[in-house]
Formats: C-alpha cells, sequence, structure tokens
C-alpha cells in the first residue's frame, strides 16, 4: 500500500506465547459495519495483525447507468450514493454540471444551497457521532439523542423538497421550487435550538472517561499518510492538515460566510480527534447557517439554464467539501444530451483505504470504532 | 426420605424458583421501559391482555416473549458439539438458579422448625464457589457453538470473571472478617437496625468494589465484552436461539439477582428495614426492594456507559480493584482493632484516617492507570 | 436410607466421571467429564459433613483448575482434540499391575478393622472450628503452604512464558 | 490407570488428580468414622491436599505449554529426550 509512516506490525512472538491465527469474517452481516462491509480480520488473540476490506456488495452500476441517461435523470440517483446527505451529493453534481454550460445561479438559490448543505452537514455528523458512540458499545441511547435532534431537520429537508432522504432537490442553475413560506423561519429556530442540544452532547460525552480512553490513542493516522492517501474531509483535518475546499475552492457563496476550521495540533489523529473535529465542525456550521438565514433575500430561485441540457464537448470536475470530505464529479460531455464519462470521487471510498493501516496492532474492538470513525455510507463506497 | 421433609423442601424451595422467575419477566418488562425512557422512547407498550385492546403499559410482553422463544426453532449448527451445545444452557442456569438459596430470606410461611432452603455454615464460599460454574458454562457455550465469535467470546467471559471473581471475594472477605461468619444469616443479623455495614468507609469501599466486580461478573454494561453485539455480534450466544436462548437470557437475570442479594445481605442489611417490629415479614420485602434498587441502578449504567475494551477491562481488575481490596482489608483491619478499643475520640480518629487512605488510594490509582488520556484543545484556521 | 441412596447416586456420577476423563479422546469433553467427577466428589463430601471441603473442592477444582486445564488445552492442541491414533502407551500392563499393587498394599489392613457405620459420631460441621484450627495448630503449615502457592505461581508463569531472549529486533517501535 | 496408559500428558495430569482426590475422599471418610472427629485432622489434611494439588495442576500445565512450545506435541512418548 502507501510507502508513508504506515504503523507495521509484523506479528511479534510476544513473550513466547505462540497461539494459532484466528481468521475472522466480519460482515457482510456485523451489526457494526455499517451496511453491507466486510473486514476479513486475522487475529492473534484480539488484536489484529491483519485486515482486508471487502467491499462491492452493495454495487448498483451507478456510474455507467448515469451515462446511459440524460444529464438531469441522474440528479435523483446521485441521492443514493451518501444516503445521508443527499443534498451536497446534489450540489456537487449540480457543480459539475453547471461548469459544462454557462449558468447564472441567482442568488438566493446559491442562499438555499448552503443553508441546505450545511444543514446536511449536522444531519451527518450528527448521525455519524450517534453510531460512533454505539459502535462503543453505549446501547444507542446518544444514537437515539442524534436521531431526536435529525429528525427536526429531516423533517424541514421534506417541508422544502417533499422527501426526507432522497431529496432530488437541486436543479442545474438553481433549485427545483423555492421552500415554502414560513420554511426559513422554522429553520431558524431548529437552528437556534441545536447548541443546547450540542452543550448536552459535549457533557455527556466529550469528557466521559470510557469514552476517553477508548478512543484516545486509537487508530492514529499520521498526517503525511493521510495526505498521501489523499483522505479529505474531518478526517485530514483531525491529522492536522487545515484543508477545507469551502475555504479553498470558495465554491458557491462561502466566501461570504465567516467560519472557521478546526483542526488537531500535532500529529495524533486517532479517533478522539475525529470524534471531537465533527462536534467542533457542527458549531461552525450552526454560524454559517445563522449568517446564511439572516442573509437570504427574495428573489428567483432558478437561473438561465437550457430546458434541454446538452452540452458542448468538454470536461469537467464539480467539487464540494461534502460532511465527510471532497465530493467530487467528473463529466466528460460530447455533445450528446448524455455524458460520455460519468464518474464520482466518493470521499468514503477514499477515506476507507488508510483503515488496514489505522487498524493493525490494535484490538479488534478498535476496528470497530476505527471504521465507525472513517464514517462511511456503503451506498457511496460501492456505488 | 420421610414425607415431611420432603414436603418441607418443596414449600422451602418451590416459591423461591417462582418469585424469581415471575420477577424475572418483570425486570425484562422493567428494563426495557427504563432503557425506552432514557432514550427519548415509549419501549414496549402494545402487549397486555390478548384479544382486547387494553395494553397495560406493555406487562404482557414478557409472557409474549416467553411464547414466541419456546416456539422458536432450535436452531443447532453444523460442526457444533450438540451434547455440549445443549448443556450449556441448563449449565449456565443451574448455578444461578442455586445460590438464590444461600440468600437470607425469611419467608413469612417458613416457621422455626421448618426447613429453609439451605442453611450452610459456610453460604458466603458457597456462593462464590457455585456461581464460579457460570465461567465454565459460558466457555462451553462459546466452544461447542464452533463458531469464532462464540469462542472470543468465550474466551473474553472466562478471562473477565476470573480475573472478577477476586475483587468480587476480597471485598466479600472483609464483611466475613467484621461478623467473624460465613453464615448468610448472621451476617445480615449483625447488621440490624440500620447498622448496615455500607455506612462504615471500609464498608462503602468494599460495596463498590463488590458492585463494579458484580457487573463484570453477569456480564453487564459497561462490562459486557463477552456479548459485545457491535464486535462479537452476541458473544458466546452467537449460535443459540429460541428456548436455549431464553434459558441464557433467565440465567443471566437469575445471577444478577443472586448477585445483588449478596450484595444485599452482605452491605446493605439484608432484610433490615423500618416496620419490622410491627410487620415481620416486610423483611422479604425489604430485601426484594433492595435488590429492585440495585438492579434499577444496573439498568441506568447500561442505558448510558459505552463499553470498555479488553486490556483496559483487565488493567481496571487487576491494576486498580485488587490492590484498592487488598488495601480495604487493612483497613478493615485496622478499624476492627480501633472498634475494640471502645473509644468515641479513637473511633472518629479511625474514620477520618480510613477515609483519607481509601480515597487517597482510589484517586492515586485512578492517576496512574489513567496515563495521558484527557480532554484535549482543538486549534482553529481562519 | 436418603443418605444411602445419595451415596450410590454420588458415587456413580463420580465414578463414571472419571473413567470418562481418562477414556475420552475429545479432551475438553475429558476436562468436563473430570469436572462431573469433582463435583460427585464435591457431593460426598458434603454427605460426609465437610461442608467447607465441599465447598473448597467446588472452588478450587470445578473453578480454578478446571479453567486452567481448559485455557491449557486451548493453548496447546486443535480444538477438536488429538488425533492421536494409539492412544493407549506402551507400558499399560505395567501400569495396571503397578495400579493393582498398590492397590492391594495399601488397603488390605485397613479393610480388614474398618469401621461400621453406626460408628459414626454425630458432630455439628462448623466452619468456625475449622478456622481456629487453621490458625493455631496449623499457622506454620498454613503459612508454608501460601509460600509454596507463591513459588508455584512464580515458577508456573516462567515456565509458561519460557526465556525471553532479549532481541533488538522483537521491540515494537 | 490413566497416568500409566495414556500417552497425552494432559490427560496424565487428569489422572494424577483423580487419584489425589481419591486419597482425599478418603480423608474425609476415615476421618468422618473416626473416634473424635473434633480434632478435625482429616478437613486441614485435605485442605493443604487441595492447596498443593492446585499448585501442582497451575506447574504442571506451565510444564505441558513449554513442552508444548518446544516439542509441538504433548505426546509423552514422544518426548523422550532431556536436552537437545
Amino acid at each position: 500500500m502507501s510507502t508513508a509512516a504506515a504503523p507495521n506490525y509484523e506479528l511479534i512472538q510476544q513473550d513466547g506465547l505462540e497461539t494459532n491465527l484466528l481468521e475472522v469474517s466480519m460482515g457482510p452481516h456485523h451489526p457494526s459495519t455499517h451496511g453491507v462491509f466486510r473486514m476479513d480480520v486475522k487475529l492473534d488473540g484480539e488484536t489484529v495483525v491483519d485486515l482486508r476490506p471487502v467491499f462491492g456488495y452493495l454495487h448498483r452500476n451507478h456510474e455507467k447507468l448515469a451515462e446511459n441517461m440524460s444529464y438531469l435523470s441522474s440528479m435523483p440517483f446521485t441521492d443514493r450514493l451518501d444516503y445521508f446527505n443527499s443534498m451536497t451529493n446534489n450540489w456537487a453534481y449540480a457543480l459539475a454540471a453547471e461548469k459544462l454550460i454557462e449558468v447564472e445561479v441567482p442568488e438566493r438559490a446559491e442562499y438555499l444551497r448552503v443553508i441546505m448543505a450545511e444543514l446536511t452537514r449536522l444531519v451527518n455528523h450528527v448521525t455519524l457521532i450517534g453510531f460512533f458512540i454505539n459502535d462503543l458499545g453505549a446501547l444507542g441511547t446518544p444514537l437515539l439523542y442524534a436521531f431526536r435532534e435529525r429528525e427536526k431537520i429531516l423533517d424541514l429537508f421534506e417541508q422544502a423538497s417533499g422527501a426526507r432522504m432522497m431529496c432530488n432537490y437541486f436543479r442545474f442553475g438553481g433549485l427545483r421550487n423555492d421552500v415554502p413560506e414560513g420554511w426559513l423561519k422554522r429553520a431558524g429556530e431548529v437552528v437556534d435550538r441545536f447548541p443546547y442540544f450540542l452543550d448536552e452532547y459535549e457533557q455527556l460525552l466529550c469528557e466521559n472517561e470510557i469514552i476517553l480512553s477508548r478512543t484516545q490513542g486509537v487508530g492514529n493516522l499520521p498526517r503525511e499518510l493521510a495526505i498521501s492517501a489523499g483522505v479529505t474531509g474531518p478526517m485530514l483535518r483531525a491529522s492536522g492538515v487545515a484543508y477545507d475546499l469551502r475555504k479553498v475552492d470558495q465554491y458557491g457563496i462561502y466566501d461570504r460566510f465567516k467560519f472557521r476550521v478546526p483542526y488537531t495540533e500535532g500529529d495524533t489523529g486517532d479517533c478522539y480527534d475525529r470524534f471531537m473535529i465533527r462536534v467542533l465542525e457542527m458549531r461552525e456550521s450552526i454560524g454559517i447557517l445563522k449568517q446564511a438565514l439572516a442573509g437570504i433575500s427574495e428573489g428567483e430561485i432558478m437561473g438561465n439554464a437550457p430546458r434541454v441540457f446538452k452540452p458542448k464537448p468538454a470536461e469537467s470536475y464539480g467539487r464540494i467539501e461534502g460532511p465527510k470530505g471532497e465530493l467530487g464529479f467528473y463529466l466528460i460531455a460530447d455533445g450528446t444530451p448524455k455524458p460520455y464519462r460519468y464518474r464520482v470521487r466518493p470521499p468514503s471510498l477514499i477515506n476507507l483505504t488508510v483503515l488496514r493501516d489505522m487498524c493493525l496492532g490494535g484490538k479488534i474492538a478498535d476496528a470497530v470504532i476505527i471504521l465507525g470513525s472513517i464514517d462511511i455510507v456503503l451506498g457511496e463506497v460501492d456505488r | 426420605m420421610s414425607f415431611e421433609l420432603l414436603i418441607d423442601i418443596l414449600i422451602a424451595t418451590v416459591p423461591l424458583m417462582l418469585i424469581f422467575a415471575t420477577v424475572f419477566a418483570f425486570t425484562t418488562w422493567l428494563e426495557r421501559k427504563a432503557l425506552a425512557r432514557i432514550q427519548n422512547r415509549i419501549g414496549p407498550n402494545k402487549v397486555g391482555i390478548p384479544c382486547t385492546r387494553i395494553g397495560l403499559f406493555g406487562l404482557g410482553q414478557p409472557t409474549a416473549d416467553g411464547i414466541k422463544m419456546i416456539f422458536k426453532e432450535n436452531i443447532v449448527p453444523t460442526g457444533a458439539d450438540r451434547l455440549f451445545h445443549l448443556l450449556a444452557p441448563i449449565l449456565a442456569l443451574i448455578p444461578s438458579m442455586l445460590v438464590l438459596c444461600f440468600l437470607p430470606l425469611d419467608f413469612p410461611w417458613l416457621n422455626e422448625n421448618s426447613v429453609k432452603a439451605f442453611l450452610l455454615d459456610g453460604a458466603v464460599i458457597f456462593f462464590f464457589a457455585i456461581t464460579g460454574l457460570n465461567t465454565l458454562a459460558v466457555f462451553m457455550a462459546g466452544w461447542a457453538s464452533r463458531n469464532k465469535y462464540s469462542l472470543l467470546g468465550g474466551m473474553r467471559a472466562v478471562a473477565q470473571m476470573i480475573s472478577y471473581e477476586i475483587p468480587l471475594v476480597l471485598s466479600a472477605v472483609i464483611v466475613v472478617m467484621m461478623v467473624g461468619s460465613l453464615d448468610a444469616a448472621e451476617i445480615a443479623g449483625e447488621q440490624k437496625g440500620g447498622n448496615w455495614f455500607v455506612f462504615y468507609p471500609w464498608g462503602f469501599a468494599a460495596f463498590v468494589i463488590f458492585f463494579i466486580a458484580a457487573l463484570a461478573e453477569t456480564n453487564r454494561s459497561p462490562f459486557d465484552l463477552p456479548e459485545a453485539e457491535s464486535e462479537i455480534i452476541a458473544g458466546y450466544f452467537t449460535e443459540y436461539s429460541g428456548f436455549k436462548f431464553a434459558l441464557f437470557f433467565l440465567a443471566e437475570y437469575i445471577a444478577m439477582f443472586a448477585i445483588s442479594g449478596l450484595a444485599v445481605t452482605l452491605f446493605l442489611g439484608g432484610g433490615d428495614g423500618p416496620g419490622l417490629a410491627v410487620l415481620p415479614w416486610l423483611s422479604v420485602i425489604w430485601f426484594l426492594a433492595k435488590i429492585f434498587a440495585l438492579i434499577a441502578v444496573m439498568i441506568w449504567l447500561r442505558g448510558t456507559l459505552p463499553r470498555l475494551r479488553v486490556d483496559q477491562l483487565m488493567g481496571f481488575a487487576w491494576k486498580f480493584m485488587l490492590p484498592l481490596s487488598i488495601l480495604n482489608i487493612f483497613v478493615a483491619g485496622f478499624a476492627w482493632h480501633a472498634k475494640q478499643l471502645d473509644s468515641q475520640f479513637i473511633m472518629v480518629i479511625t474514620w477520618v484516617i480510613s477515609l483519607a487512605v481509601l480515597y487517597g488510594a482510589a484517586s492515586g490509582l485512578n492517576q496512574l492507570n489513567r496515563g495521558k488520556v484527557r480532554p484535549r484543545e482543538y486549534k482553529y484556521a481562519e | 436410607m436418603n443418605e444411602e441412596i445419595s451415596f450410590w447416586i454420588l458415587s456413580a456420577i463420580a465414578v463414571l466421571g472419571a473413567l470418562v476423563a481418562v477414556r475420552k479422546r475429545n479432551l475438553i469433553h475429558g476436562v468436563f467429564a473430570l469436572l462431573v467427577f469433582f463435583a460427585g466428589l464435591s457431593g460426598l463430601f458434603l454427605l460426609l459433613l465437610a461442608e467447607f471441603i465441599a465447598a473448597v473442592q467446588v472452588l478450587v477444582y470445578i473453578g480454578a483448575v478446571g479453567v486452567l486445564l481448559l485455557f491449557a488445552i486451548m493453548l496447546t492442541e486443535r480444538v477438536a482434540g488429538d488425533d492421536d491414533r494409539r492412544m493407549i502407551s506402551r507400558g499399560w500392563s505395567w501400569g495396571l499391575l503397578a495400579a493393582a499393587a498398590v492397590f492391594v498394599v495399601l488397603l488390605l489392613r485397613p479393610i480388614q478393622q474398618l469401621p461400621s457405620q453406626d460408628a459414626a459420631q454425630p458432630i455439628k460441621p462448623s466452619v468456625e472450628a475449622l478456622g481456629h484450627k487453621l490458625i493455631n495448630p496449623y499457622v506454620v503449615t498454613l503459612e508454608v503452604l501460601a509460600l509454596l502457592l507463591t513459588a508455584a505461581l512464580i515458577g508456573a508463569v516462567t515456565a509458561a512464558q519460557g526465556l525471553r531472549m532479549p532481541k533488538e529486533e522483537d521491540s515494537p517501535e | 490407570m490413566g497416568a500409566f496408559t495414556r500417552r497425552n500428558a494432559i490427560v496424565v495430569l487428569f489422572s494424577v488428580e483423580i487419584m489425589l482426590n481419591a486419597a482425599n475422599l478418603n480423608f474425609i471418610a476415615f476421618w468422618r468414622y473416626s473416634d473424635n472427629p473434633e480434632l478435625l485432622h482429616g478437613p486441614m489434611f485435605t485442605l493443604f491436599a487441595i492447596a498443593v494439588a492446585a499448585a501442582e495442576v497451575a506447574v504442571g500445565l506451565a510444564l505441558v505449554i513449554a513442552v508444548y512450545r518446544h516439542f509441538k506435541t504433548v505426546d509423552l512418548e514422544s518426548i523422550n529426550t532431556l536436552r537437545e
């Protein structure tokens, strides 16, 4: 695999007691592999000496399908990539397509896009933290608390787009429809309420002795390895690189908002960092949401996009800072209404590549929480 | 065997079994309800009286579960050891049931002359001896299932139970030392009138150690590693279904009762409580109420705490609990000698010294074991 | 009468357990049979009113020795047990002979003067008396025993670990 | 009998345990039917025997494991060398 400073664990004959290795196939029907993912683990007692991720159980031929239908038809299919974050998936695809044609996105649509994307980030991080603590063995209590908050945001999505999870809300050049009356006020209420929930969460979880000792020093991802493996998103920031596409690309109207990018100082990059970075990011997202909800004005929500989307031969790559990392869509247009090539850069898959390096030498319980802290969604890994 | 003796034995044991089986069903309901409350849910609320719409707060749920369990298909994996696969749940249930007999429950229907379930001189040591058999049942289940998760769970369980048995026994030794008897009834009798051992510094420390070790012995959260569902599916009973699974479930809850009962006997005064002078049979009620209080704490912990890792679990047992309980024995011995002097002033001094020593040792050991684990600061990039 | 029935049942359990333990090819089954033997014996102790010994028997043999044996088997054999074709060693006839000889020599005298069952004196079993004995006349033995156990513990750990060669390349990181 | 006839070291250990237990049973039985059981000689001796047996099992199993690591077998007849 990578040549960087991967923690290399060779089977050491510890104190002479040599035992047979136990090969366990964790998954695809394992309670905590977050879908149909499989880890072929070799165990020395409880210690992981080898790990092979196996995926593809959820392969749905997404990319090839998209190459055989018109550009807009695959918009609903992007919802199913990372089914927690359909809004950001939509946005990344819309960005890529909008680069193929000349189109102006109206300001109100841009604001709504930011609001939707940041709400999605909240949904994703909240769910992830719930599942993560669940993997630590907390019997669903944090998960259900997280779901309580998530429901409120999903209600907002439903009111805006008609669907809770598969929103299909974005269009090339704008949005499908405007939000209903009073939606912004309700969104404001949800956003105002959210910090209290985060306070509760931080108070209960972030200084819990067991969580600290279970997550600190577990699944270290050194900065060099993270960069060379192409890890992005909160995971990269937890490894000590302050890299955020919202700052780097400033796509949409992110240049108008004031927000900070939390990152870990130093080179630890363990599960606790990945967990905490997400908690801190949620606070920043709330700041963005407040600014966006204050700054939004009335206006059009659909730009001057052509009725028939038939771009000239060109290629484009649209990427956004998804909740899980850099989500990119690469399109090659050949003058027909269908893309010649359609490719997704899924953050889950790229982040998953370092799983083995992080797990080796740890315990089997660590492997589970490391997988949880990577934050994968199998719909996106397998496509 | 004389007929009356047989009747006596039946009178002594059958209600015990029936009470605890009923109470077990109620506890599963209680646990589900309590966990649901903790988790913002409602919990079971549909099953009540059949053929009506009366829900009774889901009190019929345990019965329905039981019926489902009995009629479920019994699946034995290919390659499993059929005999041991069958024997393991039975072996798990027998010791848990058996140790209930050692609890000093004064049932009102048992008068002085009739047989108590078991009146052994060494009830406490028998209790520990027989609880230890659980380990074997767990190992048997893990090994016989021919499943790697089961084997891992079984091995975890054996290591954990053996490690935590030591602080468990050592903290019970303190009470035995203070009373000078292994007889459960005598230990409970010593604490009559609110003189519970948990109100002494050494008793409190021993009670806390005992309770934590009891959690580990009964595989309750946060020590539920042998059945950690997010890591090894369900541990040693991964391959169990239907009635055998129900037996394991029953055994686990009965073990919870038994060990809580012992904790009540040793530290919480047994059946002691207000109103005993008027109504002597209240002691059974008090005893059960105290058991339920301890079980409620167990449920509460299960709803709140995440799980430890294997090495941390072992480290906690050997590096924290064991030294502390040994130190506690010394403290208790010191207190015992001070008590012989029969002086108010010395008693106060003893209290202060014991509290200081125990608190200092606990926090010192905590600092030692904690390592570099603490909350961190994060930076922000503009 | 009761006692006699119990005695025969428990003896049967113990003897069967011992036989199965020695004969069984599958070692794990063997260990559990051995534990059945220990349990039967513990019942016999109870019958003889030596209840503390019965408790210790369960605690030490079933609780500790059994688990220790299981662990040793898990560490040495494959889970299925030994595939040893020829499970009886060559010296079995000598073994039988020796066992018979020891049996005869040791038991010939006592059997002749075995007391009748009525000779059993009514005693009240008491752990307290045992404890006093343990501290008063037998305290030196107790201390020596503690020393022995400590030594055995250290010895066992050392033997199981083997000699640790300090190798440079072995140290992780 | 197993001590003499079986080749598996662990089974031999079983057999030794069985013999020790038989002796314990005799101690208790003879104590029970002796003339003055209050002296508690039988239980005391049994208690010490059990403790010593526990130590013996621990050491024995440690040796079995050590031997197994060295020879890769617990067959006693193939372990017929004191040094290599």
